[in-house]
């Protein structure tokens, strides 16, 4: 009976996250992004799109601010006055933060986007009634809903272009709400051989689309739960904590050599995704 | 029995693998369903194909010249997503968005699926036989030299077919017309270097110097640059290197770089010699002949010419005396004047005074099989073809691979040419604007499902045969490979030569295996060296690394003064070659559109940059409709008020503005190509894509530009959103 | 012996409430106080003082039903929380009470005012037939008494009535 | 008073009840006797005849063809169950393989008809059966290697969890209801880890294994 | 100082009028009636077109994801707290000049909760998965997400409403006593039968009548504070800048007390002239209404100036930027006229001249409706234009056709159900009008005696 279950697992079910009383068992996907070498190339956005099925919404509605892409590049102007944008502009590849606690996952009323196991923040399509609750609540603005019944959609896949669809990837229809997935079906796929040799998923086994495009390797992406993986020592050097809300860097006056932070920590959202900082020479 | 026959494409059928393919709509269905689809299995299955497990294959990438492997992930038969293939020095496992939209234009709905003859205005679908038939017919009595064969930048066994072809005609008249190829600089390099193409350490240098090579976004080999570039900024043990980029008009480059310097437009020889000037007076011996040059170039004369500043001119020479190794590169913004031979000439002599050569500029690998060289394209091969069918010199005339009625300056009235070729053979994926003005249009097989070799023109390490092979079964039944096409002319002309060869492909096998120990699979068996190359998607060649002369003298170097005010055209035009457009090939490619420029975040449309000081002067502001002048055309687009171009100058990218091509590219944007004087660089005869001057008027229209970047219009807004610190506030050794 | 109707209809209420006061100190024989009905068009709080302490149990309802809706409201939640399907949410905890009690708060009171009406039902004895003499004057501006009572009472009921002016009296036909 | 009473409890126990019940999952779904529609097929093949009993007095079931079964393992035919997501009807090929050396039935129709697309080198435009919605990622791979290789079930067992007892039918046709309630119903249980272990896991519950 | 209602009036006089309403209103209900069908299938329409093509064409975007749907949602939620606050507060005020024109009130609660839930539906982008949200035991084994304020909401509307119903009708089970004994064979005598349960005045039925009325009403008062803060809620349990805010609950349920007083006094106007209600739904009451609103606009006023106080001092440098931005921003036209229907114009109403002219007092109640609609919109539209990440920023967002459409659309409809209601149920009551008249004639009495007793 479920009100046996209830009480008999009380305690587990009044734990939070992050905490590090409970931390994550096999997984904590994670992401670090280093600013520094981002070029704003694009490459990782495209790959986006051909992994997951991204529509192309074509012009007008691009100009209604219904455009799809689940990572964006953005691009900021350095505002201090000067004639010339002369130290260059600085680019930032904007996805899900996959926040360890979203402020999208309390608000949806059906509970189509939870928290997984593995510390990603998941969005079950055929569950979505399209009350865009989450996309509300999202600071970042990461989450991206189908205005219009894209597939049939004039333009956006003709016959032909169906067959380049990725078949682990769901087409969305019309009022689902869709975000940046971490490619949940290449961590899958891993994770399914993993399990046939009776291991865990190593650290490399699993790249995303992004990660996988760049072409100076801006994006590295593991498991957070794994020392040895690139990201968790990434993470580590930059003495970026998950569930702290004010890193190292920021944690005293003047700052530290570090340059590794998440964005709106405030917030207390915890995001997974750390961000290395930009860097430019001072000697010109 | 069961028929063991080897036919590579019955594997890559494409499977209806009901529930493995997407239904679109994936989402409204929510029930279980009994026989409402069908699932198809395979006749014959090949071991390795097992219906919901993907399968990779290798080939290369062909949407530009740079020659980056690629691997496919074919499931059930169909290509699904390119990635980078990782055996390959020149991209190692990564691919730009243009790479990976070669997709788009494998499934694009607007292929050409038939050969069309031309009847009155409209395309009639012919047979093969007939399209081959009739171009025999036609070439029948003409003259060789009447005869001639425009392609892009080509290599390999399709550059070999051609060159036989023509031959077999008779003909010498091949041209290869690449219209935003960096040919001034290569013929200064070869002058300085004595090779077109020298390899660039970025990953040794600890200051690059770039003079509006755009080596980030669309200059030569972006992939590879880009990797360069960040085992650049990562250094050894956290010294980390310093990018200067100097440009009008702020490029991909630019916009990554420590200091990006706006520069008038054309004067970047006089930088490059007042550097060296400045080098001299901070303490660095030059050679004599430089210094004669140089020394004319004081600091003050320079900041007065080039509107950089004294300070910063010093500031460089500094940084660029103290950090050794550097690397000076001269890109497409320093080539495109009139006097853009000596700019790079100039700005090559700063490698040479900072001793560079050899350290940051090394020789390239040479390719050991010359008849597989890439013959690079360049610009005025175009006016020399438009000058023979000016003269109607040309009664035949072959085009593949380029689109000069959509590339070539308005100047040259190339479409109008065009016309005096009395039978005009196209070779095209689309119906681009080339393909519309042809007589013949024969249907090309898309990258995907084609066979070929290609040598890239920047190579690495090593020099690398690419092999580009079939993803999967062919689209359209009615398109052929490229060189099967060639195949079946030259068998025209010379039947007994190629008579064992029933296709490309079996020629393609026998040339490469025929050639296995030159190739490093001595002792191999046929098939076992075949199936590796197949797999391994290249072949490394054999090493053998030319030397450099360091020959560049700064003798006979004449920069002339600044471009003199022109009243009636005040402005400098600076075409903008964008990493996704590039010339205008894939403007059909839907994703390239939606993905926003880097700079400007404007998707599906053209525009026109301007400073926001010019714009203020003109009273222009963001999304007002603007006309742009110049002496040989005119266009309307939106203007984007942008920091990173000098007063002097606008920029329109380009790619945009198709008559043609399809339903994505048709009536987006303007082309600036139409704006473009036909104003040459002296030495090499090369068009001076940035010689063009415009005057800009209102129309009193103005529109929402369509872009990716809010109202905010790129500020943080006092956020900490993307970060940015100084060297010395940052610590980068012992990073991961 | 047999139980006959008797309607009376009074112009006003002090009519009825002195006609109500004679019966009630009459006494008379084959009569229960308790089977006198007062009908009116409005409510009338000095009835309490005229018929005496009759009792009403709505609130007892109520009381149930605010408390079992509560409670059901909060297991359900807790409960389907707890499901199979557990899912953290926004780091919060799986079971999380802030929200589930501004839930219970609701199905409190929806327990609460659904149970209480269904206790008024019940109570007022709703829905109920017509009682064997009606008259719809009652419900314009006419006040009713109704009263069951042994056949050998209904003479002098009668005569209380027509003391106080009835304006008009009804009868059941004897069985 | 009584009736309000008797009310009471009445209203008690139908909310007690409610509330301990209405948290409770699925109800059960009737598995045997839920048989999907009749799917029309190009070829009957008969799954009994070739994955049924050897011997037919072996079996109780009258079903067992008269000839008696061949029982070819499920994964013969269905290599990818084992090693992919899905468990892929056999190529032709396969069919062909074995029937090209069966002369007792070359000349039924059914053999006939397999030939034909045989020669003319077409596939057999098989309906789908068991056709989940496309939003759902069901691995078969994980169930097999699973249940049968780290449990050691039989495979008919492991298979028929879903597919029912397919070595009776001749056209295959879907028993269970493979609603996502049926599949939860068998994730909530607890499984024994391996045919050695005393560990049980139950089915992943998270929404994104099984949803895509 | 004037009588509410005159002591005067026979009983039998209140049934005929009242019943007369149900048979011969004048001839601008009929076009009322047919306005808003015409409002309505207008909002029909949008919606089926919406439906067949997605959400976007209502001009809804990234970050505009809700748009006028949500604004007016909460309309129609405030305006749902005028029946509670005449029926409900008033009536355990023992304010009994309340009683001619608490039963329309009661009607709008139900009418304007029944339009709030289309807009829920409405909004939604997969409207026909709507009961992914509801809670019930389904094969899937799954819940919603009790979490979720929208649930929340659903739920203390769900209760709010049924509630309501629960509360008219009983209310009016005497009036359709009244109504079957008076009027003709027909369909309505019998739904009128069926919906009195046999009604018939008597003492036990008056008795646990009182009670339960008494005993609902005190559920509603806190229900309709817990409904108008569970929907602000939505809004400031999220953390977006602007919305995140500790007094939306109370500003949200003064502004919904508010907009249901404007609206009470706009139907007052109408349904008095449409059915002849000049009798019963007198000036004095008018005038009382109409002081009540002065007095709520001003809690509003002065909770409008303690959140934007409170975000001027607080550090929140986000929240400020969309203060701002209301003010300053392509939202501030809207945002000022905002200001001045709902803080300036009720100024009107503190004149007594004023608060018996009809026509001023109906220009007024106009003024504050829209008003208080642009209140709700500027809730919801500043904060989606301007919210945490600056790359999202855009300027203005006009809604399409299709979500005016749909606004002017849920008028019609609430209009039409309204107008059918006043139409077939008793929409003064009766049986409360006569015992106003009643306790205040016995009351005038006692008065009479005791002046003379004086004498």
């Amino acid at each position: 009976m479920s009100v046996t279950n209830l009480l008999e697992n009380w305690s587990q079910f009044r734990h939070g996250h992050p905490v590090d009383d409970k931390p994550h068992e096999e997984y904590k996907w994670a992401m670090a992004i280093d600013l520094d070498a981002c070029t704003g190339c694009n490459a990782c956005s495209v790959a986006c799109y051909a992994e997951n099925n991204i529509p192309v919404v074509g012009k007008e509605k691009f100009n209604a601010g219904q455009q799809m892409h689940w990572m964006r590049i953005e691009r900021y102007w350095p505002e201090d006055g000067r004639e010339f944008a002369d130290q260059g502009a600085q680019f930032l590849p904007m996805m899900c933060q996959q926040c360890e606690a979203a402020p999208c996952e309390t608000v949806c009323p059906a509970g189509a986007t939870n928290h997984t196991a593995d510390g990603v923040n998941s969005q079950i399509y055929n569950r979505c009634v399209g009350s865009r609750y989450c996309s509300a609540n999202c600071p970042f603005k990461v989450r991206y809903f189908n205005w219009y019944d894209y597939p049939s959609t004039d333009n956006v896949w003709p016959a032909e272009m169906t067959q380049q669809l990725n078949p682990d990837v769901s087409v969305r229809s019309k009022g689902v709400m869709e975000k940046c997935t971490f490619c949940v079906q290449r961590m899958t796929a891993a994770k399914n051989t993993a399990r046939n040799e009776g291991r865990l998923v190593r650290d490399g086994e699993v790249q995303t689309a992004c990660q996988q495009a760049c072409p100076t390797n801006a994006i590295s992406f593991g498991n957070l739960v794994d020392p040895e993986s690139k990201v968790a020592k990434q993470w580590a050097h930059q003495q970026v904590e998950l569930s702290k809300e004010v890193q190292a860097k920021d944690a005293q006056e003047g700052g530290t050599d570090l340059r590794g932070y998440r964005i709106m920590e405030e917030l207390r959202l915890y995001p997974s995704v750390m961000y290395l900082e930009r860097v430019r020479e001072s000697a010109i | 029995m069961i028929e063991n026959g080897f036919n590579r494409r019955d594997f890559l059928k494409v499977l209806g693998w009901g529930g493995a393919v997407v239904a679109l709509s994936g989402c409204g269905n929510t029930s279980v369903q009994d026989g409402a689809e069908i699932v198809t299995s395979y006749v014959e299955p090949p071991e390795y194909a097992l219906p919901g497990i993907g399968v990779y294959f290798n080939s290369t990438c062909a949407q530009c010249d740079a020659g980056c492997s690629i691997t496919g992930r074919v499931r059930e038969g169909r290509v699904l997503k390119l990635e980078g293939n990782a055996s390959s020095a020149i991209n190692r496992g990564k691919l730009c968005g243009l790479g990976q939209a070669g997709v788009q234009a494998h499934y694009n709905p607007d292929r050409v699926r038939e050969p069309l003859l031309r009847n009155g205005d409209k395309g009639e679908a012919i047979t093969w036989d007939k399209a081959l038939g009739l171009i025999n017919e036609k070439l029948n009595g003409v003259k060789g030299d009447e005869i001639a064969f425009l392609t892009g930048a080509v290599s390999g066994h399709v550059k070999v077919l051609l060159k036989n072809y023509l031959e077999a005609l008779g003909s010498k008249n091949h041209y290869a017309y690449d219209a935003v190829a960096p040919s001034v600089v290569r013929a200064a390099n070869k002058k300085a270097y004595g090779v077109e193409m020298p390899r660039l350490r970025l990953d040794k240098a600890q200051v690059v110097v770039s003079f509006g090579a755009d080596f980030l976004g669309a200059w030569v080999s972006p992939v590879h640059f880009s990797q360069e570039y960040a085992q650049f900024r990562k250094g050894s043990d956290g010294a980390r290197g310093v990018l200067v980029q100097i440009e009008s008009k702020m490029t991909l480059t630019g916009a990554n770089a420590d200091r990006w310097i706006a520069i008038r437009p054309g004067t970047e020889g006089i930088l490059a010699l007042g550097v060296i000037n400045a080098l001299d007076a901070a303490g660095l011996s030059l050679p004599a002949d430089v210094a004669a040059v140089s020394k004319a170039y004081n600091a003050e004369r320079v900041s007065k010419d080039t509107g950089v500043s004294a300070e910063q001119i010093s500031k460089l020479a500094t940084l660029l005396k103290a950090r050794t190794p550097s690397l000076v590169i001269a890109g497409g913004a320093a080539e495109g004047y009139k006097h853009g031979s000596q700019n790079a000439a100039a700005i090559a002599l700063l490698n040479r005074v900072l001793g560079n050569i050899g350290k940051t500029i090394e020789a390239p690998a040479n390719v050991p099989f010359p008849q597989v060289a890439v013959t690079t394209g360049n610009r005025s091969s175009v006016q020399a073809l438009n000058d023979s069918m000016a003269n109607g010199k040309l009664k035949v005339l072959f085009s593949y691979g380029v689109n000069p009625v959509f590339t070539a300056p308005a100047a040259l009235k190339f479409q109008d040419n065009l016309k005096k070729v009395s039978f005009k053979v196209v070779f095209a994926n689309y119906l681009d604007e080339t393909a519309l003005a042809a007589d013949l249009v024969l249907p090309l097989d898309s990258a995907l499902e084609d066979w070929g070799t290609a040598v890239p023109e920047y190579l690495v390490e090593a020099a690398q045969l690419n092999i580009q092979q079939p993803l999967m079964e062919k689209l359209h039944a009615g398109t052929r490979g490229t060189g099967d096409i060639l195949l079946a002319l030259l068998k025209q002309r010379r039947a007994n030569e190629y008579k064992d060869y029933e296709d490309f492909y079996s020629y393609l096998r026998s040339a490469v295996v025929k050639n296995k120990s030159a190739l490093g699979g001595a002792g191999a068996d046929d098939d076992t060296f075949w199936g590796e190359t197949l797999s391994e998607g290249l072949v490394k060649l054999p090493a053998s690394n030319g030397a450099l002369s360091a020959k560049s003298s700064a003798a006979g170097l004449v920069l002339p003064a600044p471009a003199e005010e022109d009243s009636a055209y005040p402005l400098h035009l600076i075409p903008a070659v964008t990493a996704n457009l590039r010339d205008g090939r894939h403007a059909n490619q839907p994703w390239l559109q939606e993905s926003p420029d880097p700079l400007t975040t404007i998707v599906w449309d053209s525009w026109v940059e301007l400073h926001p000081k010019t714009a203020a002067k003109l009273g222009i502001v963001e999304g007002d409709i603007v006309e742009v002048t110049s002496r040989s055309g005119s266009v309307k687009a939106q203007a984007y008020l942008f920091p990173g171009i000098h007063p002097d100058a606008v920029s329109i990218p380009l790619g945009n503005g198709h008559t043609a091509l399809g339903r994505w590219a048709k009536g987006v944007g303007i082309n600036a190509f139409s704006l473009l004087d036909q104003v040459v660089d002296k030495d090499t005869g090369e068009l001076a894509l940035n010689e063009t001057r415009v005057k800009i008027g209102k129309t009193g229209k103005r529109v929402m530009i369509v872009k990716d970047e809010g109202a905010a219009g790129g500020s943080q807004a006092g956020k900490k959103i993307a970060v940015s610190a100084s060297t010395d506030e940052v610590e980068l050794s012992g990073e991961v | 012996m047999s139980q006959q109707h008797i309607l009376a209809l009074f112009n006003n209420f002090e009519n009825a409430e002195a006609a109500i006061y004679e019966l009630r100190a009459a006494d008379i024989k084959g009569f229960n106080f308790d089977d006198l009905t007062l009908k009116s068009p409005i409510e009338h709080h000095e009835v309490e003082d005229l018929l005496g302490k009759r009792s009403a149990n709505v609130q007892w309802f109520t009381l149930g039903g605010a408390l079992l809706g509560g409670l059901l409201g909060f297991f359900l939640i807790s409960g389907a929380q707890a499901n199979f399907f557990a899912q953290m949410k926004g780091g919060k905890p799986i079971v999380p009470f802030p929200p589930n009690f501004v839930l219970t708060y609701e199905m409190f009171i929806l327990g609460g005012v659904f149970i209480s009406v269904l206790g008024f039902l019940v109570c007022a004895g709703l829905p109920a037939k017509r009682s064997p003499l009606y008259s719809a004057k009652v419900s314009e501006d006419q006040i009713g008494i109704l009263i069951k009572a042994d056949a050998s009472a209904m003479a002098k009921i009668k005569k209380v009535f027509t003391d106080h002016e009835a304006l008009e009296i009804q009868e059941e036909a004897g069985k | 008073m009584h009736r309000f009473l008797c009310l009471s409890i009445l209203l008690v126990g139908l909310f007690a009840n409610t509330g301990s019940h209405a948290t409770e999952v699925p109800p059960s779904i009737s598995t045997a006797d839920d048989l999907g529609p009749k799917v029309e097929q190009p070829i009957e093949f008969p799954h009994d005849r070739h994955a049924g009993p050897r011997n037919p007095a072996d079996a109780a079931d009258p079903s067992v063809p008269a000839k008696g079964g061949m029982e070819i393992n499920c994964m013969y035919c269905h290599t990818g169950a084992r090693r992919s997501a899905v468990a892929a009807i056999p190529p032709l090929q396969k069919c062909v393989g074995c029937h090209q050396t069966i002369n007792s039935v070359r000349e039924t129709p059914r053999i006939q008809k397999l030939f034909e697309y045989w020669d003319a080198k077409k596939p057999v435009p098989w309906k789908k059966v068991h056709d989940l919605p496309d939003f759902v990622r069901f691995n078969h791979e994980r169930h097999i290697q699973r249940f049968v290789f780290a449990q050691n079930k039989p495979v008919q067992e492991a298979c028929g969890y879903c597919h029912g007892d397919v070595k009776t039918m001749t056209v295959a046709r879907r028993q269970k209801s493979l609603s996502m309630g049926w599949c939860v119903s068998c994730h909530e249980k607890d499984h024994p880890v391996d045919v050695a272990a005393t560990k049980t896991t139950h089915g992943p519950n998270d929404c994104w294994q099984c949803h895509k | 100082m004037e009588k509410d209602i005159s002591e005067s009036i026979a009983w039998a006089k209140i049934n005929g009028d009242v019943l007369k309403s149900l048979e011969a209103p004048r001839k601008l209900y009929w076009v009322i009636l047919v306005a808003a069908l015409t409002l309505f299938g207008v909002g029909l329409g949008c919606e089926v077109y919406q439906y067949q093509i997605g959400m976007g064409v209502a001009n809804l975007n990234n970050p505009h994801v809700w748009g006028l749907y949500i604004a007016t949602f909460i309309f129609w939620i405030g305006m749902s707290h005028s029946g509670t606050l005449l029926s409900a507060i008033l009536h355990l005020m023992h304010a009994d000049w309340r009683k001619p024109i608490y039963r329309f009130a009661e009607a709008m609660t139900t009418f304007s909760l029944m339009t709030a839930g289309l807009f829920v539906m409405v909004h939604l982008g997969r409207l026909w998965q709507f009961y992914y949200s509801v809670p019930y035991p389904n094969e899937r084994g799954l819940w919603p997400n009790f979490q979720s304020p929208l649930l929340w909401d659903a739920m203390a509307i769900f209760t709010y409403l049924s509630s309501s119903v629960i509360f008219l009708f009983i209310g009016m089970i005497p009036d359709l006593a009244i109504c079957r004994d008076h009027l003709h064979e027909g369909w309505r005598k019998k739904l009128y039968t069926i919906l009195s349960l046999g009604w018939e005045g008597t003492d036990r039925q008056w008795r646990n009548f009182r009670v339960t009325y008494l005993t609902v009403a005190c559920f509603l008062i806190p229900l309709a504070v817990s409904v108008h803060s569970i929907v602000a809620s939505d809004f400031a349990m999220s953390q977006q800048p602007g919305w995140h805010v500790t007094s939306f609950p109370p500003y949200f349920v003064a502004g919904a007390l508010y907009s249901g007083c404007a609206a009470i006094i706009t139907l007052f106007i109408i349904l008095r002239y449409v059915f002849r209600f000049e009798e019963y739904m007198t000036l004095p009451i008018l005038k009382k209404v109409a002081r009540l609103t002065f007095a709520i606009s001003m809690v509003w006023t002065y909770l409008n100036a303690i959140e934007f106080a409170a975000v001027w001092y607080s550090h929140d440098q986000a929240a400020k930027d969309v203060l701002l931005q209301k003010a300053m921003g392509p939202y501030a036209p809207f945002w000022w006229m905002m200001i001045f229907c709902g803080s300036v114009v009720p100024l009107m109403l503190a004149v007594k001249r004023f608060q018996t002219n009809i026509p001023v007092l109906f220009a007024v109640s106009l003024l504050l409706n829209l008003g208080m609609w642009l209140e709700r919109w500027m809730i919801v539209a500043p904060t989606f234009s301007h919210g945490y990440y600056p790359w999202t920023w855009d300027g203005f967002q006009w809604p399409s056709w299709v979500q005016w459409g749909m606004v002017f659309g849920s008028f019609g409809w609430f209009t039409l159900l309204f107008m059918l209601f006043c139409k077939i149920f008793p929409s003064v009551s009766m049986y409360e009008v006569k015992e106003m008249v009643y306790h205040r004639s016995l009351a005038s009495k006692k008065n009479e005696l005791a002046e003379k007793g004086a004498h």
